[in-house]
């Protein structure tokens, strides 16, 4: 039940983190069809985030709701993956860290459509139409800045670079997902891996990009040790219920 | 000119004017300048409200305000399309905007300082626009009737959430009511000038109505606005920030006090308090995005020389 | 009484804004000797925050601290001068911020020093020093960066004209005003913009930069109408106070 | 040769060498290397502290760590002072550091992530760098030495103010208490790594502590550290994340766990949790600071023209 609690919370709090930096864009991207694009994307995850949050409250059965979840719970007891919370950067920078999750949320997507909890089979099911759309814009778009011009080549690649030491982590697993793949209910997370590897190779290759050498993984988000950025945008996000709080919107 | 006056009697009948037909010049002009402000509008006005979509205080919230500012975009977008069809691109829209060459709605102009004003917005901002746009609906240029027809939807979908927030705020904690007078007593004023200056200071008026461009006096319709919107705000338990504004039997309507014209003028001139803020973000946005933008250009072209490699050569 | 409160804010959280942004260049500056300068500027700055909050709090009477009125106000009870809430932009968006709100802040403190109220004379007489040795150390730097490169130089124009429209508000009197003037516990503010005016133009005569001929003036600082900056400032400074109430540091 | 001897002969004696006496090309690299890290140290460890200034939970707090990154400031300049004596810029320093080709200690690698590691690094971090430091104040080389002395003072201080916070919190609320236990159990084993590999791995030992430029082994300090401060744990009422810590009476200190030295030496080769970070925002803030170090530079030539005519000419 624990463990349960703790992967839906993974899930839940990565859908949410990146809502909130995808969000950021609003207004300020290079083309009104992003602006709209990503929009999507925020909303579709925040629908995401309503329901993983909202069946992880009712796992816990403390009485908590998503909203609780969301908006009273301090950086050390999110555990959303590490690549989420990463800065926006330069609109490169954005859009290959949302390629490189949606390539993994899809297939995690995927295998949680097979779950042995029927609630966790069913919201994936929900989900993961929104995600392969997403990850179909994401791919087109990195392919064709990829292999666009010299300058969006570049900034592509220092995306890449940038990105790929925090792909490790979606794949690592814990004694958490060790039980839970045991019983049916999540796939083991290295079990991801290849499929991913597949899919996200592919993209590069016809993006004409390189995926970096190195396999070094920054890691510690799912087990609630995350990086210095998440602080600042709870503080943000939180504001208002920790300012007023008991107040009902 | 024989043209003209027949122009003028197909508007007269109440015939819509499509891209490909004759018209004034004076015409294509206005009606560029019109929807091109209005698209800009749609799309600065993205920055207000995106102000606290990080913020937002529930998921729910959130979703709703996120799903708004998209529908913003998305109104840009349809605007600027019917922009196109009179002869000028999108781009050379944005510059005229980004040289302050080309207007937005100045009520844009103006900060989103609380929670409420997400609230307010929707319910005097959009609450003016509508009613602004619903008499457009039946303006003679078709594609700009078609535009205003669909985001006349939204908009009112938009009014009503707005609302929403409003009675959450005004029915909640003493905060969150204090939070609710003080956005309107902020928005108020700015909201009665987004009809525009009294219709006697008005410029172009004449010409644009028997065009069917402008379909009412900005006077007629800030009145209705007063009207429409003075009970709702009785209904929330709010103050309008106006001593002056009492019933007149008389006329059936309100009387209120004008705004500060001379904010108006100021701000239309640069100096309100978010201008270079607003014009700076949008400016940066289009900047930072040009490799974005040529990137893209920049692989359709190989992707077309690949299909036609003889291109190519 | 009320007035008096009211214009102890408008002094102490102008000195605690302003020494927000300032500590946001920590580590960040152009060269080391700007790091321990302008970290010495804060450090100042909170002190006088420290006075001038906990005689506000004294005044008010209710039990409240320094802390608490530092922490636990919203935006729009803040009364900051709009000028301190501006983002940090560049170094020379910095320095010019910090030069105009010196030169005021040096002319102000000298009046204050004459005031009826002897804890207010007393504050000010503390602060003075600290005050006049920003302002040497500011107008240095304007004068040499001024009158530097041709970069700086245009950095340093394009910074001036972007703040001299939140210069204005500084000399604007309201009811508040008037009624501690009369008093003689606080200066009229316009009777400070002589002074101002004359240090400000000597120094920018001399750094060769231009006065913008605009007299528009931003204002609603004093009366808690602020910029759209401020709430983020105070989510991300009050976060600890906010997210675990009553706890002691 | 015997300018060597004589040169290890003073050192032998206890003499100090000053900057522009002869020494060894050897001595005089190591001193540049093992200062300018030390200085880099000094200015790369204000951003885990910086970061948690302006959340800082109260103005006195506020100040007090504004001003303990402050000092750091001004000891990153003391040590580049005592580095130019050796003949090297601190601009140099700043291009090898930029360009990777130096390094700062790999503390500062890790990020900061709660208010108890202000508590924290103040204790186990200072803790650790005065362990190293204070035996350097007895250094063969005079300006380092000097330098260590000034230092050493200010961190004994910035020491007991660290541990002042984890007092306050380990005797808070049991979130606080829970912050500083999870504060401690991140930074003991970085906090061990910072004396250095164990003896046995240790290169250039031998050759620095004949020279006096190394006081003690790696190892001796880490028992020294680890004796100290565990009872100041336990005074905390914290555990010490190391289930093998024991107090060993024959050897009158504690057994412990060794860090993971894989991890050291990784983080050492770049992968750790900050380095990109910490490095990239040093990067950028010489580069975003390069017009303001040229205009001070035209300024001065401009002055000096000035003040002699004849030479503009």
């Amino acid at each position: 039940q624990e463990a349960l609690f703790e992967a839906l919370l993974r899930i839940g709090d990565s859908t949410l983190i990146l809502a909130h930096r995808v969000s950021e864009w609003c207004g300020h991207s290079p083309v009104l069809e992003e602006d709209i694009g990503l929009a999507n994307v925020a909303l579709d995850l925040i629908g995401q985030t309503q329901m993983w949050l909202g069946l992880a409250a009712e796992v816990e059965g403390k009485g908590r709701s998503d909203n609780d979840l969301a908006y009273l719970r301090d950086a050390w007891d999110f555990r959303n993956l590490l690549i989420v919370e990463r800065p926006n950067g330069d609109f490169g920078q954005t859009l290959m860290r949302q390629f490189l999750f949606d390539a993994y949320h899809l297939e995690l997507l995927s295998a949680l459509m097979q779950s042995a909890d029927p609630r966790v089979a069913e919201i994936a099911a929900k989900a993961v139409k929104e995600v392969a759309y997403h990850l179909e814009r994401s791919s087109d778009l990195v392919i064709r800045l990829g292999d666009g011009s010299e300058e969006s080549h570049r900034r592509m690649q220092d995306a890449l670079n940038d990105l790929w030491p925090y792909t490790g982590e979606m794949f690592l697993s814990d004694d958490k997902d060790v039980t839970l793949a045991a019983e049916g209910v999540m796939p083991d997370p290295s079990s991801l891996r290849a499929k991913w590897d597949a899919v996200v190779r592919e993209v590069l290759d016809e993006a004409t990009l390189s995926i970096p050498e190195s396999d070094f993984a920054h890691k510690g988000g799912k087990q609630g040790v995350h990086t210095e950025h998440l602080g600042y945008i709870l503080a943000e996000m939180q504001f208002l219920q920790r300012a007023y709080p008991g107040a009902s919107w | 000119s024989a043209e003209e006056q027949a122009f003028q009697d197909r508007i007269d009948r109440g015939e819509k004017i499509e891209p490909k037909e004759w018209m004034p010049e004076g015409y294509r002009k206005t009606l560029i300048r019109q929807i091109g402000q209005h698209a800009h509008s749609e799309i600065v006005g993205q920055l207000p409200e995106g102000n606290w979509i990080t913020r937002a205080p529930t998921l729910e919230r959130k979703a709703i305000l996120l799903a708004k500012v998209q529908d913003e975009a998305g109104h840009g977008l349809y605007l600027y399309s019917a922009c196109e069809t009179l002869g000028v691109t999108r781009d050379e829209l944005m510059e005229l905007l980004h040289a302050g060459k080309m207007k937005y709605s100045s009520i844009f102009n103006y900060p989103t300082l609380t929670w409420a004003d997400m609230g307010a917005v929707g319910w005097l901002v959009d609450g003016a626009a509508i009613m602004n746009q619903v008499p457009l609906q039946r303006t003679s240029y078709g594609p700009y009737s078609r535009a205003m027809i669909r985001i006349c939807k939204e908009e009112s979908f938009h009014q009503r959430q707005g609302y929403a927030i409003m009675m959450k705020m005004a029915s909640g904690t003493p905060a969150q009511k204090k939070m609710a007078q003080d956005a309107l007593n902020r928005l108020w004023y700015p909201s009665l000038m987004m009809f525009g200056p009294s219709d006697k200071d008005s410029v172009h008026s004449a010409q644009s109505m028997s065009w069917k461009i402008k379909m009412n006096t900005n006077d007629e319709l800030r009145q209705k606005f007063v009207d429409q919107t003075v009970p709702q705000a009785e209904y929330l338990g709010l103050t309008v920030p106006d001593p002056a504004l009492k019933w007149n039997e008389e006329k059936g309507g309100h009387d209120f006090s004008e705004p500060d014209w001379s904010e108006f003028y100021d701000v239309l001139a640069g100096n309100g308090p978010c201008n270079k803020d607003r014009l700076g973000a949008r400016v940066k946005a289009w900047d930072d995005g040009a490799w974005f933008r040529d990137g893209l250009v920049a692989h359709a072209r190989k992707a077309a020389a690949r299909r036609t490699p003889a291109a190519a050569e």
